[in-house]
């Protein structure tokens, strides 16, 4: 049969509370990151999957991705060299271990 | 008559004798301040007696009549309530201020020699004349307003001149004491100035007692007026006023401060505690005298009895006090009690208004006698540099004029013919006699005693056991001492003979002095019953008192303790009042009141130490707040609110 | 259409030719710090200057880009901010080996911003976010040897992403729910269906995540108190004013139809947000910290400024942001100056400041006294404003609230006022010289300070722009 | 006469002094400045009595409005009636007192005066201001001069104290804020006086905007139970400080309460006037009791003027003209009579370093004037008459009687029962410090009064003898303002 919309909401949806859960749970930084792009990608299935099913004519979905996925390639980029910064800084990228600043 | 001018002239040359003296007289005055404030006495005196001549020897229609020579408005409250300050002329205020400018110009000659050499001589003559500004405002009130204003600063000047001596703990705590009793009474004075300037709509003497008294409107006032505790508003401003008299004139309860008072240089004591300011009490009652008489009867009778009992009751404790001021002191009290129920007998108008001119006619004598009598024990004292009659005895020696004039002064007070006392307070027995029995037996009765503690103090001090010298140099009072000594006593044999009913009566219509030989055994006799006892007891040097001390037993020993009432005081104010109010309002505003400002304070820190621990430092604890944060918004806003 | 793009963008291009200088001089390297910094600080002066002319209104790339006047003047505020930081960060900024690349950062998220404020549709508008986002991440980590520094750094762009990834899926279901991404299609578009409703929040919450609202703040404080003090300046003035602004405009232009909605929002939201900033600002030690919380705290204000949905209420929030930005780069102008000549951040540190820098000292206290908010300083306009805005709609409680954080805050305000000025101190912060750049940067705050609140024709100003949008 | 002199006045003074380079200088310069000031407002009082025969129907003179704000409505608008104008007289008498007693003030002299003349500024602002913004604007610049005040020149536990007094202060302000925003919101968008008192507020709205403004303004007068920063903050400031506190601080409240809250209220006073009466009767006969225990001079000073602010209250609560007129009087002259009173004890402290009542005794020996004037000063505060304190005091009395009721009754005989009271701490006050033997032998060294503490102390003792022997002018003055007050509240 063929995938309706909301298949696919369902799938992004899913992907999107994993993503949640493994950014909440995960304790590698690069997880983390990692987990967040799952986020985004849910996004992502959510803008084509509107833009075919609901919004068809209109290529505004299309192009909201392909921006979704530069900006995500340009934080991922960032968030990395933070990460490496950190781990200069403290020989580990273990979320854990960077809590110095509380209360 | 004299111009308005020459009148205000005579409370206002003291005035000026106080400004000058309080100002430059510690630095450049000195002792000439004393000169300066008796030449300004002499002339205010002179003005005085001035105005009473001509004021009663003007012509008037069988009627003395009431003149404002002054009425300005000083503040106005509303439409037509205001403070004025006036001056109002009528029998009993010119009298006064002949009294009261007399006695205060024998002071201050008297006081020249006998505060000779006192560091603070000027600041002392600042205050006589603060004193006798305000007691010359007070009896030349014709607001009684302006009245409670002057009440106040007799009561501070008073104040001032007990604790002369400031360095003296005793005097520090007898000024306050005469200063707070007072103002207690005062406190009475002026609710009830409020309640009968609401009952009559004015603060105007003339215009309160005409609108009170008049039958239309006064009826009118009385059916209207609230009553409280059934009694009507009138009677409880009547009554409060009276309070305040009875407080200034050491009636009883309110008489503790007087025997403490004597603390002050007896000059002083003299002028204030014995001859102007213990009257004003009386003068206040005299001054509203148809109210209480028309009004307020009630509230007369109980003046009459609070009278009778502060007379008895001083003259018991006077008997067994040895410190002579002290005796001089109650004795002044049970004078005044004569001088109250007096008035309390008293009708107004015509022959029942007897007792009114016999208050007054007493008021006048006794002040002769009084401050002789003060005046005399000051020259004692200053001879003796001692209060107590232990330490006295055979001076008669030593103090001839002192001696004589004494000696007239007590036979006077003690009632014997012809003297001055006797004729005043044959008068007084008389109204009671008419009016009330009881009051008049104890009179009597009174009057025996004051005989006798009069010339206990006579015999312990000039003659009883010969005069052993002890201690320092004993310096005999100049002339200036003794020249008032001789003036006062000549007042006090022959104030008497003036047809003194002929000028002051209740209603201002000169009454005929009767007087009849008869009614006048009795009293008499009782005195000279008196005198004899107190010789044979104390006229040379025997155990007899003692004796009959020991007789008496708890009689006299409460007697001499003064029947307790000052402890009973001291029990209400410093347990009662500063031990449990005091204490706990303090208390209270430091544990409640601020305790809850600091409590919100120490609370909020709390809460902010304890919720420190969400900002835990892990990002993805974070992310869970941030996803609750949103999920309650979504549910709140999608389910909720819908 | 070329000179409506030259014209209209022209502050945007103002700041990518500065962004491209900075670029050349970099790579050819030749200039020292305290000449590039310089530099640097005139072209800021000029592009701040620049923003006052040649203000027209329009649109560009089919209502992508839209200007106005009101737009125009909250640039201007925005580039004032930027100058002011490069003057009173100064002696910071000479310090850092990168200073080309740090102002290459600054500038491309201040550009960000621009985009931001003038953007008319969601996916510039996300584009702009992100723009104003990621490079400050990389600007928190500028103490590259400090592992406080990387530790805010790595909060920031994690927390940040994941916002972001909320916000995405939020517009998502708002391109779902409406088939559009341009704001006014999106505004006719708009009902009060489940879905638009989640779309709206998952929105909001991203915005309130940059404006560090209760409880979206928590990466605030941390991210603060560990990035370089400039970085620190910037985040809580420069971008809280910039997301305010955008904030105030979607919810008044896009989201008006859910007004109901998002009126008890702001007002819930700034009730919890002045309280918990209030009460974690009263027990900090670090002043970085401590102005972290207590520019959470003056968040809530502004959201009460923002519930009114009226004129007034976009006003006073563009006014307070102006004062805010004057007394919050002063206090940090002053903070940064003790911390990277003393290295000292904590307030027990400035006990006995009066006594050796009275001029810090008053400035300091000027702006902590703006910022709780107490006459003659422009603070008490400022909040007086926001809180009469705020009550033309909420009820008296609402008002007693806020007032009563006044009290707290001033208690903590205090506290500080308390060490500087009476507190006894052995060794307290010996005598300071300023450099001249960051003493200007500092007059000018303080000039500002006492100044902008007296200047009501300002206020007027603001009013008229704004209703002529 | 432009009432902008009021402001600017001081303004320059404080610049002036910022510009100084020595103590001296600092001192001479806030000196003649406030000497100024204290013209100024002489020459106020003049002007305003011929304006008025002028114009006797105007209620406030010298009206001047400048536009600010526009925006919200908010305007400069500067007008004075009687009230104002002693207000204004007393605050710069109280200032210059103020400057002369704190002559010898060697820690960061040049702040100190500046701090000074900045709550002086706040004062006068405060007293001139019709536009409730701008009102509110400066009752809140004193905030700060206070705090500092108290916190680097006071005594004793002072940051303690600085704290309280600037948060309760706040709260008061916070409840003002609130109540002026109602007023605002129910009242046609308008922040002036004239106008709101124009287009009445309705009177639900009164029920509840009154008590926020009248509690507001009752923390700074000190309105029970709202008095406790009063008793810390007055003993831990310094001289000059608890002057202004107690002399002038306090009044902004009680000047709130009568033309603010009151006067563009009279539904809300009239609701809440029993409550007013009740709670000021118990800050009358309580601070007086609370005073009776205490041992610090300053504390005395401080509960009693919760006692005497009491009368103020209370004759505001009392709603007839005479008793509002005696609030006023009140005002004024506990207001001179407190600030002397402070003065007299800080002059005291500085030879005796203490301030315990019981550490000392006998000082009429060595210091004659001082104590003089603490005699004075502390028969005023019991009501002698000829003293500022008996006309206010018997006014407020006589005002009250007027309501016929039992209620009004008994509260005004309780009240009066408190002149018992303050009679008992007083002269237990100058008993033990003036009077009785020396109980220090160092005390025998001591100085009596230098130059410019005689003339503070005589500058003030004239304004209490001209209230308390002419008292016709204070009341020609302050009768019109209670005037109006009263045409509100009988509706007029």
């Amino acid at each position: 049969m063929q995938p309706g919309l909301y298949h696919i909401l369902f799938i992004s949806g899913a992907l999107f509370f994993t993503g949640v859960y493994g950014f909440l749970t995960r304790r590698n930084l690069i997880t983390m990151l990692m987990s967040i792009e799952l986020i985004l990608n849910s996004v992502n299935l959510n803008f084509v999957a509107f833009n075919k099913y609901v919004w068809p004519g209109k290529m505004d979905g299309l192009f909201f991705t392909l921006f979704i996925i530069a900006i995500a390639a340009a934080e991922a980029a960032v968030a990395i060299a933070i990460i490496i910064n950190l781990y200069r800084s403290h020989k580990s990228i273990d979320v854990e271990n960077a809590e110095d600043l509380k209360y | 008559m004299p111009g308005t001018l020459l009148i205000a002239l005579i409370p206002l040359l003291p005035l000026a004798g106080f400004i000058i003296a309080g100002l430059f007289g510690r630095k450049y005055l000195g002792r000439s301040a004393g000169y300066l404030g008796t030449a300004l006495m002499l002339a205010s005196a002179l003005l005085a007696i001035y105005t009473a001549y001509s004021y009663f020897t003007a012509p008037n229609g069988g009627e003395y009549p009431k003149i404002k020579v002054l009425d300005l408005t000083w503040l106005q409250f509303s439409d037509h309530l205001s403070i004025n300050m006036g001056i109002l002329l009528d029998p009993i205020s010119v009298m006064m201020i002949v009294v009261v400018t007399l006695i205060s110009l024998m002071v201050h000659i008297y006081s020249l020699a006998y505060l000779k050499g006192e560091e603070r001589f000027p600041t002392y003559y600042a205050y006589l004349g603060l004193f006798t500004f305000s007691m010359l405002g007070l009896v030349l009130a014709s607001n009684i307003f302006q009245t409670y204003i002057f009440w106040e600063l007799v009561g501070v000047s008073s104040f001032l001149l007990i604790g002369y001596y400031y360095d003296r703990p005793s005097a520090v705590a007898a000024c306050k004491k005469a200063f707070i009793v007072t103002r207690f009474a005062d406190l009475g004075f002026l609710i009830g100035i409020l309640i009968l300037s609401n009952a009559s709509g004015t603060l105007d003497f003339d215009t309160m007692i005409s609108t009170l008294t008049s039958p239309e409107t006064g009826a009118a006032q009385k059916s209207v007026a609230a009553s409280f505790l059934g009694f009507s508003a009138l009677t409880w401003g009547a009554a409060l006023v009276f309070i305040g008299g009875a407080g200034k004139s050491a009636m009883f309860p309110l008489h503790i401060w007087l025997p403490d008072a004597m603390e002050g240089p007896t000059p002083v004591s003299a002028l204030i505690h014995a001859a102007t300011m213990v009257v004003a009490g009386v003068y206040l009652v005299a001054r509203l005298f148809p109210v209480f008489a028309v009004c307020t009867p009630g509230v007369l009778e109980m003046v009459g009895w609070v009278g009778a009992i502060s007379a008895i009751i001083a003259a018991i404790i006077a008997c067994t006090q040895t410190d002579i001021k002290r005796v001089l002191a109650y004795s002044t009290m049970s004078q005044i009690g004569y001088m109250m129920f007096a008035l309390g007998v008293s009708k107004y108008g015509g022959e029942a208004g007897l007792g009114y001119t016999a208050s007054m006619f007493h008021l006048f004598t006794h002040a002769m006698f009084k401050a002789l009598l003060f005046l005399g024990a000051g020259a004692v004292i200053h001879y003796v540099h001692s209060n107590d009659m232990k330490d006295m005895g055979g001076l008669r020696k030593q103090l001839p004029v002192t001696h004589l004039t004494f000696l007239i002064a007590c036979l006077a007070i003690a009632g014997v013919p012809p003297l001055a006392g006797f004729f005043s307070k044959e008068e007084i027995l008389l109204a009671a006699h008419h009016h009330n029995m009881a009051i008049y037996w104890i009179a009597l009765l009174t009057s025996g005693l004051t005989a006798f503690y009069m010339f206990r103090l006579y015999f312990s001090i000039f003659w009883s056991k010969p005069y052993q010298p002890h201690g320092e140099h004993h310096h005999h009072g100049s002339v200036l001492m003794t020249g008032p000594l001789v003036l006062l006593g000549i007042g006090a044999a022959f104030a008497g003979l003036i047809p003194f009913g002929h000028f002051v009566s209740s209603d201002r219509i000169p009454l005929a002095s009767h007087f009849d030989l008869s009614f006048s055994v009795l009293p008499v006799a009782l005195g000279l019953l008196g005198i004899l006892a107190a010789m044979w007891v104390y006229a040379r040097q025997s155990d007899r008192a003692d004796k009959i001390a020991a007789a008496m037993g708890g009689l006299y020993k409460s007697a001499y303790r003064k029947f307790y009432i000052d402890e009973v005081y001291q029990f209400v104010t410093k347990k009662i009042l500063f031990n449990i109010v005091g204490r706990t309002a303090a208390w209270f505003d430091r544990t409640i009141v601020d305790g809850a400002v600091n409590m919100t304070g120490t609370a909020t820190q709390k809460i902010a130490a304890g919720i420190k621990k969400i900002q835990s430092g892990k990002v993805q604890q974070y992310a869970v707040y941030f996803l609750t944060g949103m999920i309650l918004l979504a549910v709140l806003f999608i389910y909720l609110l819908k | 259409m070329l000179n409506d793009f030259i014209i209209l963008m022209k502050s945007e291009l103002a700041v990518t030719v500065i962004i491209f200088l900075l670029l050349f001089i970099k790579i050819g390297k030749g200039m020292k710090n305290e000449t590039l910094l310089s530099f640097i600080q005139v072209l800021l002066l000029i592009n701040f200057i620049g923003t006052f002319f040649f203000n027209e209104s329009g649109n560009l790339f089919g209502d992508m880009f839209y200007t106005t006047p009101l737009i125009a003047f909250q640039k201007s505020i925005l580039s004032l901010g930027v100058y002011i930081i490069s003057l009173v960060c100064a002696d910071w900024l000479k310090k850092t080996p990168h200073l080309p690349e740090y102002f290459i950062l600054m500038l491309s998220a201040l550009l960000g911003m621009f985009f931001l404020i003038s953007s008319g549709n969601l996916l510039i508008f996300f584009l702009a976010l992100e723009l104003s986002t990621i490079p400050v991440a990389a600007m928190a980590n500028f103490d590259l040897d400090k592992k406080r520094s990387s530790e805010g750094a790595m909060k920031m762009i994690l927390s940040s992403a994941f916002s972001s990834g909320i916000l995405l899926f939020g517009i998502s279901l708002l391109y779902g729910a409406t088939g559009t991404i341009s704001f006014p299609a999106i505004t006719e578009q708009l009902n009060h269906s489940p879905l638009v409703i989640l779309a709206f929040v998952f929105i909001f919450t991203s915005f309130a995540f940059k404006l560090s609202i209760v409880p979206f703040h928590f990466w605030t404080a941390d991210v603060y108190e560990g990035s370089p003090v400039a970085t620190t300046a910037f985040l809580s003035v420069i971008s809280k004013g910039a997301v305010s602004f955008i904030l105030i405009t979607t919810l008044y232009r896009v989201f008006s139809p859910l007004q109901d909605i998002w009126y008890i929002m702001l007002i819930a939201l700034s009730i919890a947000t002045m309280l918990i900033g209030n009460l974690f600002a009263m027990r900090q030690q670090n002043m970085k910290r401590f102005l972290a919380f207590s520019s959470i705290a003056q968040v809530g204000f502004i959201l009460a400024g923002m519930s009114s949905f009226s004129y007034i209420g976009i006003t006073s929030v563009v006014y307070f942001i102006l004062i805010y930005l004057f007394s919050n780069l002063a206090a940090f102008g002053v903070v940064s100056v003790i911390a990277d000549k003393t290295g000292k951040e904590n307030i027990d540190d400035y006990k006995g400041l009066y006594k050796t820098n009275p001029f810090l000292s008053w400035i300091l206290a000027l702006a902590l006294f703006s910022l709780a908010g107490i006459p003659p300083t422009a603070g008490f306009f400022g909040k007086l404003f926001l809180l009469t805005s705020a009550g033309s709609k909420a009820s008296y409680w609402y008002i007693i609230v806020a007032a009563l954080n006044m009290i707290i805050s001033l208690y903590y305000y205090l506290r500080v006022i308390r060490a500087v000025f009476m507190d006894k101190n052995e060794q307290p912060v010996e005598k300071l010289t300023l450099s001249p750049s960051v003493k200007l940067g500092l007059i000018l705050c303080g000039i500002g300070i006492v100044v902008v609140g007296l200047l009501s024709w300002l206020f007027d100003h603001i009013q008229v722009l704004a209703m002529h949008q | 006469m432009n009432l902008l002199l009021l402001i600017g006045a001081p303004l320059l003074t404080a610049i002036a002094v910022l510009t100084c380079r020595n103590k001296e200088q600092v001192k001479w310069v806030s000196l003649t400045g406030s000497f100024i000031q204290l013209g100024l407002s002489v020459a106020l009082y003049f002007l305003f009595q011929q304006e008025k025969a002028l114009h006797p129907g105007d209620q406030f003179l010298f009206n001047q409005e400048h536009k600010l704000f526009e925006a919200i409505n908010i305007n400069l608008h500067f007008g004075v009636d009687g009230l104002g104008v002693a207000m204004i007289m007393l605050t710069s008498l109280v200032l210059v007192a103020g400057v002369l007693v704190s002559w010898n003030v060697e820690k960061m002299t040049k702040e100190f005066y500046f701090l000074l003349l900045l709550l002086a500024l706040g004062a006068y602002g405060f007293f001139i201001s019709l536009d409730l913004f701008i009102l509110f604007f400066f009752l809140e610049i004193s905030v700060i001069p206070k705090y500092l005040l108290i916190g680097i020149w006071g005594s004793g536990k002072k940051e303690y104290s600085a704290n309280k007094l600037a948060l309760m202060l706040m709260g008061g302000s916070a409840l003002i804020l609130v109540g002026i925003l109602g007023l605002y919101f129910t009242s046609g968008h308008s922040f002036d006086i004239m106008v709101l008192a124009l287009n009445n507020v309705p009177t639900q709205a009164q029920y509840i905007i009154f008590p926020l403004l009248f509690a507001g303004f009752g923390v700074f007068t000190a309105l029970f139970p709202l008095h406790t920063w009063v008793p810390d903050g007055h003993s831990s400031a310094p001289t000059a400080g608890s002057m202004f506190l107690a002399g002038i601080s306090m009044k902004l409240g009680g000047y709130g309460c009568l033309r603010v809250a009151t006067y563009l209220l009279p539904e809300g006073a009239k609701e809440y006037a029993n409550i007013i009466i009740v709670l000021s009767v118990i800050a009358i006969l309580y601070g007086a009791f609370a005073t009776m225990m205490q041992k610090d001079l300053k504390y005395i000073n401080a509960y009693s003027s919760v006692s005497h602010v009491g009368f103020s209250l209370l004759g505001i609560g009392m709603l007839t003209q005479t008793a509002i007129t005696g609030a006023m009087m009140q005002m004024v002259s506990h207001g001179l009579m407190t600030a002397l009173f402070f003065a007299v004890i800080g002059m005291i402290y500085d030879r005796t370093h203490t301030r315990m009542v019981n550490e000392m005794g006998g000082l009429m020996k060595v210091m004659p004037f001082i104590t003089t004037v603490f005699f004075l000063v502390g028969l005023c505060s019991l009501g002698l008459p000829g003293l500022s304190g008996f006309v206010a005091e018997m006014t407020v009395f006589v005002g009250s009687w007027e309501n016929g009721d039992a209620f009004h009754r008994i509260a005004t005989i309780a009240a009066t029962a408190s002149i018992v009271v303050t009679a008992v701490y007083i002269l237990r006050a100058i008993g033990n410090t003036a009077m009785g033997p020396i109980k220090n032998e160092a005390h025998l060294q001591l100085k009596d009064a230098t130059w410019n503490e005689r003339l503070a102390a005589i500058l003030l003792l004239g304004g209490i003898l001209a209230i308390g022997i002419v008292p016709g002018w204070l009341n020609d003055l302050l009768q019109p303002a209670a005037h109006e007050i009263m045409n509100r509240l009988s509706g007029k």
